[in-house]
């Protein structure tokens, strides 16, 4: 219908569009409602439509303008982008059923303004997973901080404004003080920023210099949430849940690992990368943060708490598998963001179906919720465990490509580090779901209250069928993603 | 000598010392801008300085005087013409404002004005 | 001669022509209609002009028919054109904006001076953007601060006439040491026209009166840019000057004098003076990283919502200031694209203020509580514009930023104190523009105020969002203001 | 030698008027010392040579400058209450500037060196070739009035803007509440009418002034003077006048909107010839094209733009004298 390079575009309106419409409409909710879904089918549809093409080696292109000399806004898909972006557009369709199950439960204040924000969210994740050059990937980055400051500080209060700020101060000054420096000096030695296979910096720099751009890069990327820059994320649980459980497990977050990615792919080149000790850098940040945030995660008593450092210790993985620089690993990466989605995004779904029902928040007083909430905690359960990383779930399939990758390189660091979190894993998030079956209930609801409304069930029913399906329809995807390592 | 050459020059800076403290160490808004015609008057001194020339007169050529004639340079004269000018229109300038403060604040001592405004 | 053979000195005339008129017109709202007319001439003009230099071409235009170095030109390239938009245009926007709030502001028994004001602080930006004479820069720029100070003074607040005078007193100190310079300059080569003392000044051999002559006229014109710490006029002039007066002057009247100072600076005595460059570095770099943090922690503490965007301009001065230090065409190219960039910001945001103030009565940012809710199209607009200050991606702040931190690199050592620099009081940006928003946004109107339900007019929310939207297209396709401001750095530097 | 004598001690003079203006607390004397000041300044300047700058710095600098000086300290106070003593910025900024400078002037050529480069360049260029293309003997008026004519546009609106900024700050008259009655309101601005003296030889000299002023209007091309000093000395006339008779009857003999008029009029003259010369096909106040003959358009022109000059700089003195006089009595 559409050609590849109007589809890419159209992915990007389609979402603006949407939130136009939801802005006019604000004052009928079932219109309201309405338009948002439409345009998450739509945009699903239409992003989905182009993975034949890249499936098959092509790579769409866009060119849009001539920002700044030499330097476009310009789009081109690969598989890391389309599977990004595939990722969130489905899942975007998921949470918008969520949304409106939660926000009506909940009644909610301000909800246009919520769901106006939610579009042009949805619009810069498709921006950056499409981007074509760093610049692009870049705008798009910071956009989706912008449009994401509404969604966490929703609620207003002093709190949650605090909160926004750290959130808002550490995203705007990582990516404004350190990432952008670093593009800019990338360009100042390559002259161009586009993501190149192979990458576009070697023999152009060397150490110790190449440590600083690296870590600069490393920790600039403030959405990757790699120690000790992670403190947003656990901030950013004062938003609403289908935020946190479509925005801070899936959107922004695999938007920053993605970026580190992309950035070692595209900008460094695995090659030339590896070549350089300085590599090690980031390998042992990210074993740092994966082990410390497990530690912080045990002692968490508030549910959303314990999933935001979960979240920081799962993209670390990422991290971890990027940085490993082996053709396994870095299919891990790929496969990871997509699983961690499907397992976080559940977990999150869970914990606001528990708090639409019973406004409980913390752990300790969950004690034998799931003889209410069957569906839910069965459903919180699958993704519990894979995180964990066991089968039959997604979390396994992805693990095992790291620990691949990890062996690959003999890293026995890398190694040690996944035994121990995934034992780590298991401490925290197990005794919380056999109290939940097993014990019996210990604060009682200040009504009675069974499932959270429909809506919700069904969602996260469908995120955690979608956490088995992985497990055994993985093939394609691992087929796809080793195409980025084609120079 | 060579320094008796350079005087004007001297009296300049020493015109443009003693403006410069006024504006600055004075409180007083009509002091102030009395300083600053004292100021600008030292530029106008430091222009009409270069146009003197050893035997000159002024440059008005009048028929019949004689071809050797050394007359004095014009152009500074014109450039100092139109600064005196400015310098006239700025004085009224700050003296209508400093009338309105007086009116506004019933003083023309800055210090006690900005402790009016800091009360405020 | 052709009319457009005409057009340099029709960019001056029209205004100075109108003046006179517009100060005869007593009937209500003719003076406003003189100003605005006069004011889109000239915009039609100069951006006629930036057509024909677009190429790298420079115009020379004799007044009187005299050549130089013996009558005044005018002088237009790339550079002059560029700003000479800015200057325009700024101001008909104001004007045109200021339709409703000015008839609220300024009384009906001045208008016909105050608007014949506001032509000839056109026409005297313009007259110092365009001509080649030393001397006629002092002359226009007097046109255009005495008519400054009218504006300024017409504000409501008594306060104004206090901020006024110390804008007399500074800008005539500033304007005086330009005209020493210029002296010893005029000493030292004989000439005044500055492309004959370009061409004059490598053979001179009293390099003291050049450096004294340079360093007056840096500091002279430092102090009516406001270059921190000689910006003490400065936020109480923008603070208590009308509203749409503040928008004007904030988007055009500093600039020019950087305008002026790079000029100077880099036409005349960059190649001719040795070590200039670094005498120049000396000056403004620590000028400039002064700038960038005390305005950004004064605006950050600042409660008047005025007086923050004033005190941030002092740190947006200081980026100016440091791309001037460079001495690169990359340095170079960011100051100028940041002046033309930062007019455009501060312009959207100030008339944003404006919107405010008329609703809300008030420009205290306690008092802006819910005015996010209360007047949601003016609150976009001033956060895009704050975006802008911060330097985000698809705001001009962008662009600006991108070249500023590419000429730092090249610098190395030092370059990479400037990035952080740079970066760091980008960071503090965000910190005063966020204390706005939050207000603005999520703070509940204390309950006895009195509740703000509408939006600004029309007639002000259109202007200001033409400016919003002109700022963002420029930040999504730079090549008009890049590629001029490249030119233009090109050609000071002597690289073509 | 003489003049050398005469002129050190001009100089020497000049920073001892100075000093005292800065030492004294009162304003009044002050305002009178800096009226001396203008006066020295003249001499000085008389001596080197520039007769039109002399002439122009003692009708504007120590007349029109004093007496609106005196003006603005009847309506404020005459008492410097500054703090003996004020922070050390002041002295220090002083201080650096005037070292600055002396390091500077030790390389400037000496006083009335002939080699000095401001001589040799374009400077000889307009006394060798005013006769030629213009033929006006005084060349300053050659040079101000179409040499650098546009420097002198601009100083006419520079002047145009001072009067429009003097009218918005005091033009509006806001009578008190209990407002004075009209025979206390004359009994307050008769002024010196009731000296029968001054008043009498005062007011003999108001034609000669102004008859002088139309003489140095129309002399401007032969000898020193033109619009600025011609303006700067009818206006000293009117305001003389007015002094004696009381501001409302010097207001009588020129009103406000004729003042206003002259302003605004005088400075669309001189911008309306240069109009005229573009729409003759030259450029912008290119006076040759007025005529066939270029020189006869020269003189045209600069007789047209000196007249502008004139009508501005009188109104504008006068509308600024009466706005600081009326503002007293309100």
């Amino acid at each position: 219908m559409f050609t590849e390079s109007q589809t890419i575009l159209l992915a990007l309106v389609i979402p603006f569009i949407g939130a136009f419409g939801v802005a006019l409409a604000g004052r009928w909710p079932n219109v309201r409602e309405t338009v948002t879904l439409t345009t998450a089918v739509l945009l699903a549809v239409n992003v989905w439509s182009l993975l034949p093409a890249v499936y098959a080696g092509g790579r769409p292109e866009l060119h849009l303008v001539e920002m700044l000399p030499g330097l476009s806004i310009a789009f081109k898909v690969e598989p890391l982008g389309m599977l990004f972006a595939a990722l969130a557009s489905g899942l975007w369709i998921v949470n918008s059923v969520y949304s409106i199950g939660y926000m009506r439960g909940n009644n909610e204040q301000n909800q246009t303004r919520f769901y106006t924000c939610f579009p042009i969210a949805l619009m810069a994740a498709m921006g950056i997973a499409f981007s074509g050059n760093l610049l692009t990937l870049f705008i798009f980055y910071e956009v989706l901080t912008i449009s994401t400051y509404p969604l966490v500080a929703h609620k207003g209060d002093q709190a949650t404004i605090r909160s926004a700020r750290v959130y808002m101060g550490i995203l705007l000054g990582t990516s404004i003080g350190l990432l952008l420096p670093a593009m800019i000096w990338t360009y100042s030695l390559a002259g161009t920023l586009d993501f190149t296979p192979g990458g576009i910096l070697e023999g152009r720099i060397a150490e110790p210099l190449l440590a600083v751009l690296l870590l600069m890069y490393a920790i600039g990327i403030g959405k990757a949430a790699l120690m000790p820059i992670h403190r947003w994320l656990p901030a950013a649980m004062v938003a609403p849940t289908p935020v946190s459980a479509l925005l801070h497990a899936v959107a922004v977050v695999k938007a920053g690992v993605f970026t580190i990615t992309k950035v070692f792919v595209y900008i460094f080149g695995i090659d030339f990368l590896f070549a350089q000790p300085s590599h090690k850098l980031v390998i042992w940040l990210a074993c740092f943060t994966i082990v410390v945030s497990s530690f912080i995660a045990l002692r968490q008593t508030n549910l959303k708490r314990l999933l935001a450092y979960s979240t920081i210790g799962q993209l670390s993985y990422v991290v971890l598998a990027a940085s490993i620089l082996k053709p396994l690993s870095e299919v891990g990466a790929s496969m990871h963001m997509m699983a961690h989605a499907f397992g976080k995004i559940t977990l999150f779904f869970a914990a606001g179906a528990i708090y639409v029902a019973s406004k409980k928040t913390d752990i300790t007083e969950m004690h034998g919720i799931g003889r209410r909430m069957p569906w839910t905690m069965a459903a919180f359960a699958v993704g519990a465990v894979s995180m964990i990383g066991m089968p039959p779930t997604a979390g396994f399939i992805s693990k095992w490509y790291i620990l691949g990758g990890a062996i690959q390189d003999d890293n026995y660091l890398a190694l040690a580090t996944l035994v121990v979190s995934t034992l780590l894993n298991a401490a925290y998030f197990l005794p919380f779901v056999f109290a939940a079956f097993l014990y019996k209930e210990n604060v009682p609801p200040k009504k009675e209250h069974g499932e959270a409304p429909w809506p919700m069930v069904a969602a996260l029913t469908l995120t955690a069928l979608l956490t088995f399906g992985f497990f055994l329809f993985h093939q394609p995807i691992a087929d796809l993603e080793a195409q980025i390592l084609l120079k | 000598m060579e320094l008796l050459g350079l005087y004007n020059y001297f009296v300049f800076a020493v015109l443009l010392m003693v403006g410069l403290y006024c504006i600055l160490a004075r409180t007083n808004i009509i002091k102030s801008l009395i300083g600053l015609t004292i100021f600008q008057g030292a530029v106008f001194l430091l222009y009409i300085s270069m146009d003197k020339i050893d035997g000159g007169t002024g440059p008005i050529i009048l028929e019949g005087a004689p071809a050797d004639t050394i007359y004095a340079n014009p152009l500074p004269q014109v450039l100092i013409l139109t600064a005196i000018v400015v310098g006239i229109s700025t004085t009224a300038l700050g003296l209508a404002v400093a009338v309105r403060i007086r009116e506004a604040y019933g003083t023309i001592e800055e210090d006690e004005i900005q402790e009016m405004d800091r009360e405020q | 001669m052709t009319l457009h053979d005409q057009l340099p000195a029709l960019l001056v005339v029209v205004p100075l022509v109108t003046a006179p008129i517009a100060y005869l017109l007593r009937a209500h709202g003719l003076p406003w209609a003189a100003a605005v007319a006069a004011n889109v001439t000239a915009f039609i003009i100069a951006c006629a002009l930036a057509a024909t230099v677009y190429g790298g071409e420079t115009i020379i235009y004799e007044m009187g028919g005299w050549p130089a170095p013996y009558g005044i030109v005018l002088h237009i390239d790339a550079l002059s054109a560029l700003m000479a938009m800015l200057v325009t245009g700024a101001s008909a926007a104001a004007l045109i904006f200021g339709a409703k709030s000015l008839a609220d502001e300024v009384g009906e028994e001045i208008a016909p001076s105050f608007f014949a004001a506001w032509i000839l602080c056109t026409a005297g930006l313009t007259g110092m953007v365009i001509t080649g004479d030393a001397f006629n820069i002092f002359v226009f720029m007097e046109i255009s601060s005495l008519s400054t100070y009218i504006l300024v003074s017409a504000g409501p607040d008594r306060r104004a006439l206090v901020a006024t005078y110390r804008y007399i007193v500074m800008g005539t100190i500033g304007a005086t040491l330009y005209l020493i310079g210029v002296g010893f300059l005029y000493m030292a080569t004989g000439s005044l026209n500055t492309v004959d003392i370009a061409a004059r000044i490598g053979d001179v051999t009293e390099v003291r009166l050049l450096l004294v002559a340079a360093g007056f006229i840096t500091v002279g014109l430092a102090l009516k840019a406001a270059i921190f710490p000689l910006h003490s006029w400065m936020p109480n002039a923008y603070t208590f000057a009308p509203n749409v007066v503040t928008v004007f002057i904030a988007a055009a009247s500093a600039k020019v004098s950087l305008y002026v100072l790079i000029r100077i600076d880099y036409a005349i005595f960059y190649k001719n003076i040795p070590n200039h460059e670094l005498q120049l570095a000396l000056l403004l770099v620590p000028m400039g990283i002064l700038a960038l943090f005390a305005g950004s922690m004064l605006a950050i503490y600042e409660k008047n919502l005025k007086r923050l965007l004033a005190y941030s301009s002092v740190a947006q001065v200081g980026y100016i200031a440091l791309g001037i230090s460079m001495a690169s065409v990359s340095g170079l190219t960011a100051a100028i694209v940041h002046m033309f960039n930062h007019g455009l910001i501060k312009g959207g945001m100030f008339m944003a203020v404006a919107c405010l103030a008329l609703r809300y009565r008030s420009v205290n940012i306690a008092n802006l509580a819910g005015a996010g809710r209360a007047m949601p199209w003016t609150m976009a607009a001033f956060v895009i514009g704050g975006l802008g200050l911060i330097g985000v991606p698809l705001t001009p702040g962008f662009i600006s930023k991108w070249y500023l931190v590419l000429g730092a690199l090249e610098k190395g050592g030092l370059g990479a104190v400037l990035v952080a620099a740079i970066l760091l009081s980008s960071l503090l940006a965000v910190i005063y523009v966020w204390k706005v928003v939050e207000v603005a946004y999520f703070k509940e109107p204390r309950a006895n105020a009195v509740p703000v339900e509408r939006e600004a007019p029309l007639v002000m929310l259109i202007p200001t969002w033409i400016v919003v939207l002109a700022g963002l297209w420029i930040a999504i396709d730079s090549s008009m203001p890049v590629t001029m401001a490249t030119l233009g750095a090109e050609t000071l530097l002597g690289a073509r | 030698m003489m003049t050398i004598v005469f002129s050190l001690f001009l100089l020497t003079m000049l920073v001892l008027v100075a000093v005292a203006i800065l030492r004294t607390e009162n304003l009044f004397t002050a305002v009178m010392l800096s009226g001396i000041f203008s006066l020295l300044m003249a001499a000085n300047f008389f001596v080197l040579d520039a007769a039109d700058v002399a002439l122009t710095e003692a009708v504007i600098g120590a007349g029109i400058s004093t007496v609106l000086f005196l003006g603005a300290l009847a309506l404020t106070s005459e008492k410097d209450r500054s703090p003996p003593v004020g922070s050390w910025v002041p002295l220090i900024s002083a201080s650096a500037l005037g070292a600055v400078i002396i390091y500077a002037v030790m390389q400037a050529p000496r006083l009335g060196d002939p080699n000095a480069v401001v001589h040799n360049h374009v400077a000889p260029w307009y006394l060798e070739k005013t006769p030629e293309l213009i033929d006006v003997p005084n060349v300053v008026t050659a040079v101000l009035a179409s040499f650098r004519g546009y420097d002198t546009l601009g100083e006419v609106f520079v002047v145009f803007i001072a009067c429009m900024g003097v009218m918005s700050l005091l033009g509006r008259v806001r009578p008190r509440k209990d407002s004075i009655k009209l025979t206390e309101y004359e009994e307050r601005s008769r002024n010196l009418r009731h000296h029968l003296i001054p008043r009498i030889v005062g007011k003999m000299l108001v034609p000669f002034i102004v008859l002088f002023g139309l003489y140095v209007q129309f002399h401007g091309d032969f000898g020193p003077g033109g619009g600025f000093q011609a303006g700067g000395l009818i206006a000293a006339g009117i305001i003389l006048y007015s002094l004696l008779e009381g501001d409302w009857r010097g207001r009588e003999l020129v009103p406000e909107w004729f003042t206003s008029l002259m302003v605004a009029m005088g400075a669309l003259l001189y911008a309306g010839v240069g109009v005229v010369c573009m729409l003759k096909g030259g450029h912008f106040l290119n006076y040759s094209v007025l005529f066939e003959d270029p020189i006869k358009g020269q003189h045209i022109g600069i007789l047209l733009v000196e007249l502008g000059v004139g009508l501005t700089v009188t109104g504008v003195m006068i509308t600024v004298f009466h706005a600081f006089a009326r503002r007293g009595v309100r």
